[in-house]
C-alpha cells in the first residue's frame, strides 16, 4: 500500500517538476544565447493565466476538441507514474512495462493529431499529418532501444532493467548501453517537439508541428496540453536518465533513500536540460524532410546497440 | 448426441436453407429475412458447436464416407483450433447477418436479392465448413465453395467497371492459390490414398527433408494469398472495397483469417513446424505484408481500400507471430514457441473483431455520403455521432491503443520476438530485433493511419453535400457495431484470460508442447515469456479513466468559460472545406519519405489566362500512387502469358494445309518415337 | 531373293501406284490428276486380284471388282464430271513447288523404308516387300494434300491415301475381312461424295475452288 | 441381340429415316427423334445397370459375334445417348419462336440421328475395324450438318473438318491394318481377330515394335478425331459454325468417342509393350493439347470458339489421365462423362445467346445476366463448371487426376498441369466476367422466352452437381470397372 502512495506521491512530484523544467531549460538557453530570459517558473505563472481564462472553440470543432487536452494531459500523467522517477519500481509495476509506456503516449498524440483535424484549420491537418509521421517514425527506435535495453535485463519491465543495471554497473557503460542512450535521446528530442526536429518556441507557420496542432486552443485548454507536453519531455528526459543510470533511485521508501533519490533525479534532470539547451543553441532546426534522415540515424545507432549488446553479451 | 455434432447440424442446415429458401424468396424484402433468419441460425448452431468443442476440448467428428468415395469422402473433424475459427465466422457473421438486413435494402430492385441471399449463406457455409474439414476433399470443397460465393458476392454492384475488375483479379488469385494448394495437400497424403487429416499428419512425419520444404512453401503461397500476404495480396485492396459493405467485414474479418487457419494446420499441426529458415522466411513475409500493407493504407484517399491494405497489415502482424513461434520451436523452445501462435490467435480474433466494425460502420458513411473517397467526407461527426464514436473506437484498436484490443495482442507479439532475441545465433539474433523495428514502425504508420481515417472522413467541415446531409443509420446497425466496438473493448479487458485460452489451443497443436502452461498470472495480467514483463489492460484502462477523469472533474468544477468562434484562418473570414488539409495532403511527408515504395506519379498543370500567364486560373495537382509491387510481379506474368498466347493463336493460322501440315508432322514424330523406342 | 512371280508382280503393280502419285506431284493439270489416280487404281484391283489368285483367297475377287467399279471407273468418272464443271483450273503454284515436292517424296520414300525394317521380318509373305511400299504411297499421299491448293486435288490426295491403306491390306494381310472391307468400301464411297458436295459448296460460296480462300476462320 | 442393345442402337436409326422419309419436313418428326432418343438413352442406362449387376469387369452383357457392352461401352452410350437427348430435345424443330427453314429442319433431323448411331454402334461394337468404319461415319454424317446455313464460315469449317478428319481417321485405319498384319503374321488367321478381346489376349505374342508403329498411326487417326493438338485445328472451326446442338454432340460426346477408340488400343498395346511408350505419348500430346487449348483461350473472341478451345483443353487432361496408371484411368473416365455434360450444356446455352444476340463475338454480348438471367446464370455454371471449381464434377475428376499424378510421382506433370488449368481460370473468368456483366447493348429483347429448355439445362446442372458432391456408387463403380476393363 505504502509503494502505492510513494508512487502517487511521486507523480504528483513529477507533474508539478514539469513547468520548472520547462522554463529551466528556456531559462538556461536564453543565458546560453546572451539574454536574460524569463525565470525558470515562468511556466507556472503562464499556467495560472491560462486556467483563469476563458476558452474559445471553433464552431467547427467536435466534442474531441475538447476531450483531447485532458487526454493527453492524464495520458502523460498516466505514464508518469509507470516509469521510474524517485523510487525504483519493484517486481510488477502498477500496470505495464516498456512497451505499454510507449503505447500510452501514442494514445495521447493519436488524440492530440485529431484535435489538430478536427477545427478545420489548415494548420491544425499540417500539424497533425507532420506529428504523426515523426512519431511514426521514432516508433522503430524506441523499440529497438527497449530491445536493447532487454537484452541486459531478459525482460522490457521497468523493474528489471534498473534492478539489472545497477547490479551490473559495467554493462551500463558497454557499447550497446551507450548506442541505445543515444538513440534514445534523439527520439526525445523528436517525441517533444524539441530542435532540430521541431521548435518548441516558434509560430513561424511554415516549420511548426506541434505548435501548429494546437493552434487553436486556448485558455484551460492550452494549459493542460502544455503541462501535458511538459510532463512528457519530463517522462521522456526521466527514461532517458534511470534507464541508463539508475543510480540514486531509492530502492526502498526509508526517508534517506527518497531524500537521495529526489535529490539525484533532480540532479539527473538539470544535467540533460542543460545538455538540450546546449544542443539547442548550437543547431539550427531541420528542414521537415531532411528530419527522417535525422531518425533513421537513431534508427540504424538503435540496431547497433542490440547487435553490440548481443555481441558482448 | 453433443452439443457439438448438434450444433454443427443446426449450422449445416441453418446456412443451407438460408441459401435455398431465400433464392425462392416471393419478394426481394422477403429475401432480406429469410437470408438473415437462415444465416444467423447457422451462426447460432456454428457457435454452439465452437463454443462446446472450446469448453470440453473435446473434437467432434463426423464421416460421410459414401459421399464421393472415389475421392474419399465427406469428413468433419472440430478440434479446438477449428472452433476457434468457426467461432470466429460467428462472432463477425451474426453481426454482419443482422446489418446487412438492412444495409442490402438499398439493392431492392437492383440487383438479385435472392442470389445474394444463397451466396451469402453459402459463402457463411463455406468458411464454418472450412475449419471443421477432416479430409481433402472436404477441405477444398469447403475452400471453393466459399471462393465462388464470395466471387459472387464481390460482384454485387457489378455495374461499376472497377468491381468487374476487382472480381477478376479475386476470382484470379483465389483459383491460383487453390491450385497450389492441391498438390501441397496430396504431396502430404500417404501413396495408399488415403486423405484424411489424421493421414497426412502420420505420413509428414515421415516425409523426406525437401519434400516437407516444398509442401511448407506450396502452404505458405497458397494460404498466404488468401491470406493477403505480400505480393500475393493484390487482389484484397480491390475486391474488400468492392464488396457490400458487410461482406468487405466477413471477407476482411474471416476469410481471410482461413489462411492464417491454413498455415497453423498445414505448417504447425502437420508438419510439426520445420528448421528455423521456415520461421525466418515467415517472418520476412510478415514483416514485408505489415509494413508494406500499412503505407498504401495511408497513402490510399478510398476509405474501404484504406481498411482492406490495413488488413494486409494484420496479416502481416499475425505473420510475424507465427514466424517467431516456428524459430522458437525449431530452436527446441516449443513453450515459448506456443506464445508466438497465440498471439497471432489473439490478432486474428481481435482484427475480426475491429475490422468488422470499421468495415460496418463505413458501410454506413458510404450509405449516407454517397462515396468511398475520404476526400469527399468530412464532419460526419455531426450527423453521425454514434457512428463516430464506433469508428473511432475501431480506429483505436487498429492503432493498437491501450488498452484496446489491437494493443493486447500487438503486445504479445513483440514479447514473441523479444523472446528470438535470446536465441544464440547471430542470424536469429538480427533478424528479431529488426522484425520488432519494423512492427513498432508499422504501428507507428497504422496510428497515423487512422488518425487520417477518422479524422479525415469524420472531423472538420464536410466536403461534399453528401456528406453534409449525412444521419444516423437504421437502429439496428448501430446496434451491431456497438457490440463489436463492445467486443473490441472487452477483448482488450480480458485479454489476458482469452490468451490463457488461446495458449491452450495452440499447445493441442504440438505434440512437444502439448503439456506447456501459459506465463499469464492471473486474469488480470498479460505476461511475457519469462513471466516478469508484464501488462494488464484492465488496470491502464482503470488507471486512465482516473487520469482523464480527475483532471476533468477539477476544471469542471473549477468551472471552465467558453465560446465560440471560427477557426482562425490567417485573416480569411468565412472558412470553407477547401482549405482543409486534405487525405492526400495529410499522407504527404510520409509519401515523401517512403517514395522509393510508393514511386508516386505527380502532374502539376496550370491553367492561366491566354493574356497574361501570371493571371492563374486554376492549378490541378494530380498524384497517383502506384503499386508499384504489384507491377513488378504481376506484369511479367501477364505480358508473357499474352506474348505467349499470341504465339499459340497464330498456329491457328486458318489455312488448311498448315493444319494438315501439323497433323502429318504429328505423324512423323510418332512414328519415329515408335520406331525408337523399344 | 527367291523370284517369285507374286512377289514380283506385287513389287511392280506398288511400284506403279507409288509412281502414279509421283506423277501428281510433277504435274499440274487436273485433268493429269485424275488419269493418274485411275491408273493407280486400276493396278490396286490388279494388285488385289493378283493377290487373291496366289494366295487362293477367292473374296479378294470380289474386293478386286469393287474396287475396280468404285475407284478405276466411278469415282474418276464422277472427277472428270467435277473438272469440267470448274473449268481447266490448274494448279497454278503450290506451296512447294515440283522440284522440293519431288525430293521430299524421294526423303519419304526412305524414311518408310527405315520405318518399315524393323518389322518386316516377322512375316515371310512373298508381298511382304510391297510394305514399305505401301508407307511410302501414304506418306507422298499426304504430301499431296498437304502441299497443293486446289480442293479437288486434295481430294485426289485423300483418295490417293485410301488406295494406300488398301495396298497395304492387300500386300501385309492378303485383305482384311470382307465385312469392314465393304464398310470402308461404303465409307470411302460416302466420304468422296461429301466431299464432292462440299466442293460444289466452296465453288458456290467462293467462287474459286482454291483452299488459300478458305481462310476466315482463325485464332 | 440382346434386346436393350437394340432398344440402345435402333430408335435413333428409325427416327433419322422418320425424317429422310418425310417430306416435306412435320413436326411430329422432331417429336419421334426426341422419344426415340429418350428409349435409346433408358437403354443405354439399362445397360448401364446390367453391367453393374453383372460386377466384374471381364463379364459384359449383350455378347454376340459383332456386338460387346462391357463397362467402358455402357459408360461411353449413356454419355452418348443422354447428350443425344439433350441435343434433340433442343434442337429446332419442335416449335417455338425460333424455327426455321423446313428443309434444314429436316437435314438437321436426319443427320444428327444418324451421327448419334453411329456414334452408339463406334462404342458398342467389338471389331476394330467396323469400329473404325463406325467413326468415320460419325465424320460424314456430322459434317454435313455443319453447313446447315451456308454461310462462307460454316462452308470453309465443314470443309477443314471433313477433310482433316478424313485424312486423320485414315490414319487410323492404317494402324488397324498394321495390327491386323502384325496379328496375322505372329498368330495366324484366327476368327474373330479384330476383336477387341482377342487382340488383347494375343498381345502378348505380338511383334512390339509393329505395334507401336500401329499405335502411332492409330494415336494420330483417333486423336485427330479426338481434338488432340497439333491435329485440333478442325475443332474449334466446326465447333464454331455448327449449330448449337451439333455442337454439343460433337464437343460433348464425339470427342470422348475418340478418346474410348485410343483407350481401347492403348490398352492393347500395352499387353505387348511396356506401358511407357503409351503413355509417354499420351502425355506428350495431351499437354501440348492442354497447352494450346489453355493459351488459345486467353486471348478469344469468340464465346463458341472458347467452347471449343476448351475441349481440346480438357481432351488433353483426358489424354494426360489415361497416361497416369488407374487412378489417371478412372480421372479420365470421369472426366469424359463430366465433360459431356458440362460442354454440352455450355454449347446449347451458347446457342440461345448466339440467338438472341445475334453475334458470336464475346466483346458483343455485354450484360447477359440481365438480358436472360436464367440462361445467364446457367451459363455461368456450365463455364464454372469447366473451370473445375466445386461443387461440379470436373472438379472431382481433376482432383483427381492431379492426385494420380502425384502418387505415380510425376510431379512435374501436376505442376504444368495446374499452371495450365490457372491460365484457363483466368482466361475464362475473364470471358465470362465480360458477358454477364456490364452494360446490355440496345436493340436486345430482355427476358427469357421458351424456358422449357432451361429445366432440360438446369437438370444438367443437377447432374454435374451430384457428380461433384455425391458421386453415386453405382457410377463409382461402372468407372472402376471401365478402369479394370482398360488396364490390367
Amino acid at each position: 500500500m505504502t509503494r502505492y502512495v510513494a508512487v502517487l506521491l511521486q507523480t504528483l512530484v513529477a507533474v508539478a517538476l514539469a513547468p520548472g523544467l520547462v522554463g529551466f531549460i528556456r531559462w538556461l538557453k536564453a543565458r546560453l544565447q546572451g539574454r536574460r530570459g524569463a525565470a525558470p517558473w515562468q511556466p507556472y505563472f503562464e499556467l495560472r493565466k491560462l486556467f483563469g481564462k476563458e476558452a474559445v472553440v471553433s464552431h467547427t470543432a467536435s466534442w474531441i476538441f475538447t476531450a483531447t487536452p485532458f487526454v493527453l494531459f492524464g495520458t502523460s500523467v498516466l505514464v508518469a507514474s509507470v516509469v521510474p522517477l524517485i523510487v525504483a519500481p519493484a517486481g510488477r509495476f502498477l500496470i505495464g512495462d516498456l512497451f505499454a509506456t510507449v503505447y500510452l503516449l501514442l494514445l495521447g498524440t493519436f488524440f492530440l493529431a485529431l484535435a489538430g483535424l478536427d477545427t478545420g484549420s489548415p494548420f491544425g491537418g499540417m500539424g497533425a499529418s507532420r506529428e504523426m509521421t515523426v512519431v511514426a517514425l521514432t516508433e522503430p527506435t524506441v523499440a529497438l532501444s527497449i530491445v536493447a535495453l532487454a537484452l541486459n535485463a531478459g525482460s522490457t519491465s521497468f523493474s528489471e532493467i534498473v534492478s539489472r543495471t545497477l547490479v551490473q554497473p559495467s554493462a551500463a557503460l558497454g557499447p550497446g548501453h551507450l548506442l541505445a542512450f543515444a538513440a534514445l535521446f534523439i527520439v526525445t528530442l523528436a517525441e517533444t517537439g524539441r530542435l532540430p526536429v521541431d521548435n518548441p518556441s516558434t509560430h513561424l507557420e511554415l516549420t511548426m508541428i506541434h505548435e501548429a496542432m494546437i493552434l487553436e486552443y486556448s485558455g484551460p485548454y492550452l494549459g493542460l496540453i502544455e503541462w501535458g507536453a511538459a510532463l512528457k519531455l519530463l517522462v521522456f528526459l526521466a527514461l532517458a536518465a534511470n534507464l541508463f543510470m539508475p543510480w540514486g533511485i531509492a530502492l526502498s521508501l526509508s526517508p534517506a533513500a527518497v531524500a537521495i533519490g529526489l535529490l539525484s533525479f533532480v540532479a539527473k534532470l538539470g544535467a540533460l536540460s542543460v545538455a538540450i539547451a546546449v544542443l539547442e543553441t548550437r543547431v539550427a532546426k531541420l528542414r521537415l524532410f531532411r528530419v527522417p534522415e535525422l531518425l533513421s540515424v537513431s534508427f540504424v545507432l538503435a540496431l547497433l546497440a542490440v547487435m553490440s549488446t548481443f555481441l558482448v553479451r | 448426441m453433443s452439443f457439438g455434432t448438434l450444433g454443427l447440424i443446426v449450422m449445416v442446415i441453418g446456412y443451407a436453407a438460408g441459401a435455398s429458401v431465400s433464392l425462392l424468396a416471393p419478394s426481394d424484402r422477403a429475401a432480406r429475412v429469410l437470408t438473415a433468419i437462415g444465416a444467423a441460425v447457422g451462426g447460432i448452431g456454428g457457435s454452439i458447436a465452437a463454443a462446446s468443442v472450446l469448453i470440453t476440448r473435446v473434437p467432434v467428428e463426423t464421416t460421410f464416407a459414401s459421399l464421393v468415395s472415389a475421392a474419399g469422402g465427406i469428413a468433419i473433424r472440430l478440434d479446438p483450433l477449428g472452433a476457434f475459427f468457426l467461432l470466429l465466422v460467428a462472432i463477425v457473421g451474426l453481426p454482419a447477418t443482422v446489418y446487412g438486413i438492412t444495409y442490402t435494402g438499398e439493392y431492392e430492385g437492383r440487383h438479385s436479392l435472392r442470389l445474394f441471399g444463397l451466396m451469402f449463406n453459402g459463402f457463411l457455409l463455406g468458411m464454418s465448413l472450412v475449419p471443421c474439414a477432416a479430409n481433402v476433399f472436404t477441405f477444398l470443397f469447403a475452400w471453393e465453395l466459399m471462393a465462388i460465393t464470395s466471387y459472387f458476392l464481390v460482384m454485387t454492384e457489378s455495374q461499376h467497371a472497377e468491381t468487374r475488375q476487382a472480381g477478376l483479379w479475386y476470382a484470379v488469385m483465389t483459383h491460383f492459390g487453390f491450385l497450389v494448394l492441391l498438390p501441397m495437400f496430396l504431396m502430404m497424403a500417404p501413396g495408399g490414398g488415403a486423405t484424411a487429416f489424421a493421414d497426412l499428419r502420420t505420413h509428414a512425419a515421415l516425409m523426406s527433408g525437401p519434400a516437407r520444404n516444398v509442401v511448407f512453401l506450396l502452404a505458405l503461397v497458397a494460404f498466404g494469398s488468401k491470406a493477403g500476404l505480400v505480393p500475393l495480396h493484390v487482389w484484397l485492396p480491390r475486391a474488400h472495397p468492392a464488396a457490400p459493405s458487410h461482406v468487405s467485414a466477413l471477407m476482411s474479418g474471416v476469410m481471410i483469417k482461413l489462411g492464417v487457419y491454413g498455415v497453423l494446420r498445414v505448417v504447425v499441426d502437420f508438419l510439426g513446424a520445420g528448421p528455423a529458415w521456415w520461421g525466418g522466411l515467415v517472418l520476412a513475409a510478415g514483416s514485408i505484408s505489415a509494413l508494406t500493407g500499412v503505407l498504401y493504407a495511408l497513402a490510399d484517399n478510398d476509405l474501404k481500400r484504406l481498411l482492406a491494405y490495413s488488413s494486409v497489415e494484420n496479416v502481416g502482424v499475425i505473420f510475424l507471430g507465427i514466424g517467431a513461434g516456428l524459430v522458437l520451436h525449431s530452436y527446441g523452445l516449443h513453450a515459448l514457441a506456443l506464445v508466438g501462435f497465440g498471439a497471432a490467435l489473439l490478432h486474428t480474433l481481435n482484427h475480426a473483431c475491429f475490422k468488422a466494425l470499421l468495415f460496418l460502420a463505413t458501410g454506413n458513411l458510404l450509405h449516407e455520403a454517397h462515396t468511398r473517397n475520404m476526400e469527399r467526407m468530412g464532419g460526419l461527426i455531426k450527423g453521425m455521432p454514434q457512428t463516430a464514436v464506433l469508428f473511432l473506437i475501431g480506429s483505436a484498436a487498429a492503432a493498437a491503443l491501450p488498452p484496446l484490443n489491437g494493443f493486447a495482442s500487438e503486445w504479445m507479439v513483440f514479447q514473441a520476438l523479444l523472446s528470438g532475441v535470446q536465441i544464440p545465433q547471430p542470424d536469429v539474433a538480427i533478424g528479431a530485433p529488426l522484425a520488432i523495428g519494423v512492427l513498432a514502425l508499422t504501428s507507428g504508420l497504422a496510428a497515423a493511419c487512422f488518425v487520417k481515417a477518422f479524422g479525415i472522413s469524420f472531423l472538420a467541415m464536410p466536403r461534399s453535400d453528401g456528406a453534409a446531409r449525412a444521419r444516423e443509420a437504421h437502429w439496428s446497425s448501430r446496434a451491431v457495431m456497438g457490440v463489436l466496438a463492445a467486443g473490441c473493448v472487452g477483448l482488450g479487458l480480458a485479454a489476458p484470460r482469452i490468451f490463457d485460452g488461446l495458449f491452450r489451443i495452440a499447445a493441442g497443436l504440438s505434440a512437444a508442447a502439448s503439456s506447456a502452461s501459459p506465463p499469464a498470472v492471473g486474469s488480470l495480467w498479460l505476461a511475457a515469456p519469462n513471466g516478469v514483463a508484464q501488462v494488464s489492460p484492465l488496470l491502464i484502462a482503470a488507471a486512465a479513466v482516473l487520469a482523464i477523469g480527475v483532471p476533468m472533474a477539477l476544471v469542471r468544477l473549477r468551472g471552465l468559460e467558453w465560446r465560440r468562434a471560427d477557426t482562425w484562418g490567417c485573416g480569411r473570414i468565412q472558412q470553407t472545406a477547401r482549405m482543409e488539409y486534405t487525405s492526400s495532403a495529410f499522407a504527404e511527408p510520409l509519401r515523401r519519405v517512403f517514395s522509393e515504395l510508393y514511386r508516386p506519379t505527380e502532374d502539376l498543370s496550370i491553367n492561366v489566362h491566354p493574356d497574361s500567364r501570371y493571371f492563374v486560373r486554376s492549378i490541378t495537382y494530380t498524384s497517383a500512387v502506384v503499386p508499384w509491387i504489384e507491377r513488378a510481379f504481376y506484369d511479367p506474368v501477364a505480358s508473357g502469358m499474352r506474348a505467349f498466347a499470341t504465339q499459340v493463336r497464330r498456329l491457328q493460322g486458318g489455312s488448311v494445309h498448315l493444319y494438315l501440315l501439323y497433323l502429318s508432322g504429328a505423324l512423323m514424330a510418332a512414328l519415329v518415337a515408335a520406331w525408337w523406342f523399344k | 531373293m527367291v523370284a517369285d512371280p507374286l512377289s514380283q508382280l506385287v513389287m511392280l503393280g506398288s511400284s506403279g501406284m507409288l509412281l502414279t502419285a509421283l506423277i501428281v506431284l510433277w504435274r499440274k493439270g487436273i485433268p493429269a490428276y485424275v488419269t493418274a489416280y485411275r491408273w493407280q487404281s486400276w493396278l490396286l484391283a490388279a494388285i488385289t486380284a493378283t493377290v487373291g489368285y496366289y494366295g487362293h483367297d477367292p473374296q479378294l475377287y470380289w474386293v478386286a471388282a469393287v474396287l475396280l467399279a468404285l475407284k478405276g471407273i466411278a469415282i474418276p468418272a464422277l472427277l472428270r464430271t467435277m473438272q469440267r464443271r470448274f473449268g481447266a483450273e490448274r494448279e497454278a503454284t503450290p506451296y512447294v513447288n515440283t522440284e522440293t515436292s519431288l525430293a521430299i517424296a524421294g526423303v519419304l520414300v526412305l524414311f518408310a523404308y527405315v520405318i518399315a525394317r524393323p518389322w518386316m521380318t516377322i512375316t515371310n509373305l512373298p508381298t511382304r516387300q510391297g510394305l514399305p511400299l505401301a508407307l511410302a504411297l501414304l506418306f507422298v499421299s499426304l504430301l499431296i494434300v498437304v502441299s497443293r491448293k486446289k480442293a479437288m486435288t486434295q481430294v485426289i490426295g485423300f483418295l490417293m491415301l485410301e488406295n494406300a491403306i488398301a495396298l497395304l491390306a492387300a500386300v501385309g494381310t492378303y485383305g482384311v475381312p470382307l465385312l469392314v472391307e465393304f464398310g470402308v468400301f461404303l465409307d470411302a464411297l460416302m466420304g468422296f461424295l461429301v466431299m464432292q458436295i462440299f466442293v460444289y459448296h466452296i465453288h458456290e460460296t467462293f467462287d474459286t475452288i482454291d483452299v488459300e480462300a478458305l481462310t476466315r476462320l482463325r485464332h | 441381340m440382346n434386346p436393350s442393345l437394340s432398344l440402345l442402337l435402333l430408335p435413333p436409326l428409325i427416327a433419322g429415316i422418320v425424317a429422310l422419309v418425310v417430306r416435306p419436313y412435320r413436326r411430329f418428326v422432331a417429336w419421334v427423334s426426341v422419344v426415340c432418343a429418350a428409349v435409346s438413352f433408358a437403354a443405354s442406362v439399362a445397360l448401364a445397370v446390367a453391367v453393374v449387376q453383372a460386377g466384374t469387369p471381364d463379364d459384359p452383357v449383350a455378347v454376340s459375334t459383332l456386338w460387346r457392352v462391357d463397362a467402358l461401352s455402357a459408360l461411353l452410350a449413356v454419355c452418348i445417348a443422354f447428350v443425344a437427348l439433350l441435343a434433340s430435345a433442343l434442337g429446332p424443330g419442335l416449335g417455338g419462336a425460333d424455327e426455321e427453314d423446313p428443309a434444314r429442319m429436316r437435314q438437321f433431323r436426319i443427320f444428327t440421328n444418324a451421327f448419334a448411331s453411329t456414334m452408339l454402334v463406334a462404342v458398342t461394337i467389338q471389331n476394330v475395324a467396323l469400329m473404325w468404319v463406325a467413326i468415320e461415319a460419325t465424320t460424314i454424317t456430322s459434317a454435313m450438318v455443319i453447313p446447315l446455313t451456308r454461310t462462307k464460315a460454316s462452308v470453309e469449317a465443314s470443309w477443314k473438318y471433313l477433310l482433316i478428319c478424313s485424312v486423320g481417321i485414315a490414319l487410323a485405319f492404317a494402324g488397324t491394318v498394321l495390327a491386323y498384319f502384325d496379328f496375322v503374321a505372329t498368330a495366324g488367321e484366327v476368327p474373330g481377330a479384330l476383336n477387341w478381346t482377342v487382340l488383347r489376349e494375343t498381345a502378348r505374342v505380338l511383334h512390339p515394335q509393329l505395334l507401336q508403329t500401329a499405335f502411332a498411326f492409330v494415336l494420330i487417326g483417333y486423336g485427330t478425331k479426338a481434338g488432340l493438338a497439333p491435329m485440333h485445328t478442325w475443332l474449334p472451326d466446326a465447333h464454331s459454325e455448327a449449330p448449337s446442338p451439333v455442337s454439343a454432340m460433337m464437343s460433348g460426346v464425339l470427342l470422348a468417342v475418340a478418346m474410348y477408340a485410343i483407350a481401347r488400343w492403348k490398352a492393347v498395346v500395352d499387353a505387348a509393350v511396356d506401358p511407357w511408350f503409351t503413355n509417354s505419348l499420351l502425355l506428350g500430346f495431351g499437354l501440348l493439347s492442354v497447352t494450346i487449348g489453355a493459351f488459345s483461350l486467353v486471348i478469344q473472341r469468340h464465346y463458341k470458339r472458347m467452347l471449343a478451345y476448351s475441349s481440346v483443353e480438357h481432351m488433353g487432361l483426358v489424354a494426360v489421365g489415361l497416361a497416369l496408371g488407374p487412378l489417371g484411368t478412372f480421372a479420365a473416365l470421369l472426366h469424359v462423362v463430366n465433360h459431356a455434360v458440362a460442354k454440352s450444356m455450355s454449347f446449347l446455352l451458347a446457342g440461345r445467346i448466339l440467338h438472341r444476340y445475334d453475334t458470336t463475338e464475346i466483346g458483343g454480348v455485354t450484360g447477359l445476366l440481365r438480358v436472360m438471367p436464367w440462361t445467364g446464370s446457367l451459363f455461368a455454371v456450365g463455364i464454372l463448371a469447366l473451370v473445375g471449381l466445386p461443387p461440379f464434377g470436373l472438379f472431382v475428376s481433376e482432383f483427381l487426376l492431379i492426385r494420380a499424378a502425384i502418387v505415380t510421382s510425376r510431379f512435374w506433370v501436376a505442376g504444368v498441369v495446374l499452371v495450365l488449368l490457372l491460365t484457363v481460370f483466368v482466361s475464362l473468368i475473364a470471358h465470362l466476367n465480360r458477358m454477364l456483366y456490364g452494360e446490355m447493348p440496345s436493340g436486345v429483347a430482355i427476358g427469357e422466352t421458351r424456358s422449357w429448355p432451361l429445366v432440360a439445362l438446369a437438370l444438367s446442372v443437377g447432374v454435374l452437381i451430384v457428380l461433384g458432391v455425391t458421386l453415386p456408387q453405382p457410377i463409382s463403380t461402372l468407372i472402376a470397372q471401365s478402369v479394370r476393363g482398360v488396364i490390367r
